[in-house]
């Protein structure tokens, strides 16, 4: 299994039946085919559409149909369509259970980073701030260390802020944190790996769980 | 009032350089084409451009930006065009960079005559500095301020002859809110069908947010991500 | 003629062909009788209606289909229904072109009391508060002396206002006024009425217009 | 998830004396007739109740009032109900009267995450009194404050089994805002459809923001007005 199948296979958990859900762009949207076929999830796209269907085949392409990644999509039986003002009430609102978006970077106190790299083209928000701040839970889910092999898990983020305290749950390829009052907590590792692991790779602070989950 | 027009040229003709401009759309999904190619027609120069994204090079609002009509925009998101990258790092172009919510929000607030509103979004971030923040029950707020266009350009799917729309699917997006929000709305559609065909309980937008109606032909309708289910792809 | 029937046929000249206007409850409803057949107007309900029609006959009566003077009603062909929030985004936006409205009291500075006396029960402003300060003219029509004799045009509004320097234009059977930067200021006589009737009339100052029309 | 419920009075059973609740309608038009009677059978008291009118003496949240549930009452126009009257010179009922747009204003602003927004409606009146004024400008506004309450009770024509809903005519009226704005949002509706049998370019309220859907019977839909056309009321 990949890093990246290991992280979304963990984070379908976090999306109970029933619930109104959005996904990001990028890995989290792979965390769609991952759900359960007997739930019933409506996913949000905040262009105005809850309900996202599969990718089309090429008969039902519509350029009328799109997600907030811009890719053609379908919608499921039940869906509804609706302008950005009142997606945007849906997301701000607080009436979307579970959002998961990737991360660049994520603090102890869970800030998140997730948008630009000063230096690189700004290319825009999008909706993530709104995400962030309106979303009933929000989960991260990003690989644990960068490229160099840098943690991406910080005592404060380095790269501007997407949301002050804002993530519930962080979901990386080697374990699982809550963000409560006391501090970030280790609550699952993954298998194989040591606490001693996350401490290595990890910058922030972090308590460990008493009811702390391994993954045999 | 019957509001067909029979040239978007004319409409655009009255636009002055300088002006604020609302261009609905989601990327390239429901973008007013017509009016689009109008302008770059004209050639109206130093727009202020409000839209949730800024086309690709060569489509959508990309076209004005390719020929170096716009001096600034306001967006959420521009990731999709080069040509903007340029403009930018090079001071051509000033960009106002706005959470999409909150830019959808200060679009409704301008059509709604509210002038300012409180959000979360973006506390604690590059996006508040400068703005007033207030405490309600407990939690900090930024104010965001409304947005008014001199010009509010949108792309429907059908129209009456008083005006009234309807959208299709995901080419809703922004165009109801930006419909609300010029002080001239101008519409194009696919289709134009006579006062009292369509159902009242299903008028997205009422006549009176908008001034001007113009029938669009050979509407392209790019698409920018062409996605196909993965048996299809491979298959 | 009715005092009424007067400062209705004059207040119907306020409309011109292809606005939307809104009608307050009681004598400004009357003012829809009057609009030219030929012109198309847009009548607005503010519980969400744009495109208010005549009183249905015993078949067409819906419950579902009112004023916002609880009334029964039609709608034109055209017409569209909508939610209270977008109903008084048009109206607050600035989407409406006339809003006629009755007055118990119009200050000199054009300031309106139509919603409440002291002492008697209050019923509430429903939309008044909001059509006074949203729509892009404002016209009160109302008589010009109260029952007692005494003036309903006043220095200052000895009622609780509706809104402060809100009223464009008003219109009572005597006369029609406009309030400009300057003051209000007299610009129509009704037919057979003198400028000293309407100073003996009206407690308020006002200029008289060097273009007065006086109706033969 | 299905949202079907057979019963209203298990719902109504939750709310807590002391509660707040939004209630759509407005005068008798599009109220929700089941969830008042299911209210006043149950006897919760002590409610704030927010919507734009209080019924009248016999019927709607009038028929509260006259049992005395009601501690107060945030709405635009009373003016159709005598016992309102008494119950507020007698000091038993609380009112806030707020200009309709405002209140509409607040109820969306509640639901989608706006702790609170500036007006100019009220500016210069009793309205003002106590409210924060800022200058935007060149022109005064006063803020408002965002409404939200415990439970929503909407009434709409059709729903699908998701809680997708739509309205008839001017029935809407304040119910698409308050069903976003409860905590808990219950619908009931005069037909239920299975999912997907609903048009979802036509849907006014996504399933959402509703949690319970409610199949009512035997609305009476009382009319306060009955105005007719002149020839036929003399005819």
């Amino acid at each position: 299994m990949s890093v990246k199948e290991r992280i979304v296979k963990r984070a379908v958990k976090e999306i109970g039946n029933g619930m109104n859900v959005n996904l990001g762009i990028g890995m989290p949207t792979l965390v769609a085919n991952e759900i359960p076929s007997d739930y019933q999830v409506l996913l949000q796209s905040e262009n105005g559409l809850l309900g996202i269907g599969p990718y089309p085949d090429e008969s039902e392409v519509d350029p009328d149909l799109i997600n907030a990644g811009k890719e053609t999509v379908t919608a499921v039986p039940g869906a509804s369509f609706f302008d950005s003002a009142e997606s945007f009430a849906m997301i701000r609102g607080g009436h979307i259970d579970v959002a998961i978006l990737g991360g660049m970077e994520v603090s102890e106190k869970g800030d998140l980073a997730n948008w630009m790299i000063p230096g690189k083209m700004v290319k825009g928000m999008g909706g993530a701030m709104d995400l962030v701040q309106g979303a009933k839970r929000v989960i991260v889910i990003m690989e644990h260390v960068s490229k160099y092999g840098e943690s991406k898990i910080k005592k404060e983020c380095t790269l501007p802020l997407t949301g002050k305290k804002v993530v519930h749950r962080l979901i990386t390829e080697l374990a699982v944190f809550d963000f409560t009052e006391k501090g970030m907590v280790l609550i699952e590792l993954a298998s194989g790996v040591s606490i001693e692991d996350i401490r290595e790779k990890t910058e922030a602070d972090f308590l460990v769980s008493e009811n702390l989950i391994k993954y045999a | 009032m019957h509001k067909v027009e029979k040239n978007i040229h004319e409409i655009v003709g009255e636009v002055q350089d300088g002006a604020t401009i609302l261009v609905g759309g989601f990327g390239l999904c429901g973008i007013p084409e017509l009016a689009i190619e109008a302008i770059r027609q004209k050639g109206i120069k130093d727009l202020t451009v409000v839209s949730n994204n800024c086309g690709v090079d060569d489509w959508g609002l990309g076209l004005l930006l390719a020929n170096k009509q716009i001096k600034k925009m306001i967006a959420s998101y521009v990731g999709e065009n080069k040509t903007f990258e340029q403009q930018f790092l090079s001071g051509e172009l000033e960009v106002e960079l706005t959470p999409q919510g909150t830019l959808a929000e200060r679009i409704r607030a301008g059509g709604a005559g509210i002038p300012a509103f409180y959000t979360a979004t973006g506390v604690g971030t590059l996006i508040a500095e400068g703005k007033p923040v207030k405490e309600f029950d407990g939690k900090e707020y930024i104010e965001e301020r409304a947005i008014v266009g001199d010009y509010a350009f949108v792309k429907a799917w059908k129209a009456d002859k008083l005006g009234n729309l309807v959208y299709r699917k995901t080419a809703r997006n922004f165009n109801p809110i930006i419909a609300t929000a010029g002080k001239i709305t101008i519409a194009e559609v696919e289709e134009i069908v006579e006062v009292g065909e369509l159902n009242p309980d299903e008028i997205h937008t009422p006549a009176v947010f908008v001034q001007h109606v113009i029938l669009g032909e050979g509407y392209e309708k790019k698409i920018e991500k062409r996605t196909l289910k993965v048996e299809e792809a491979i298959g």
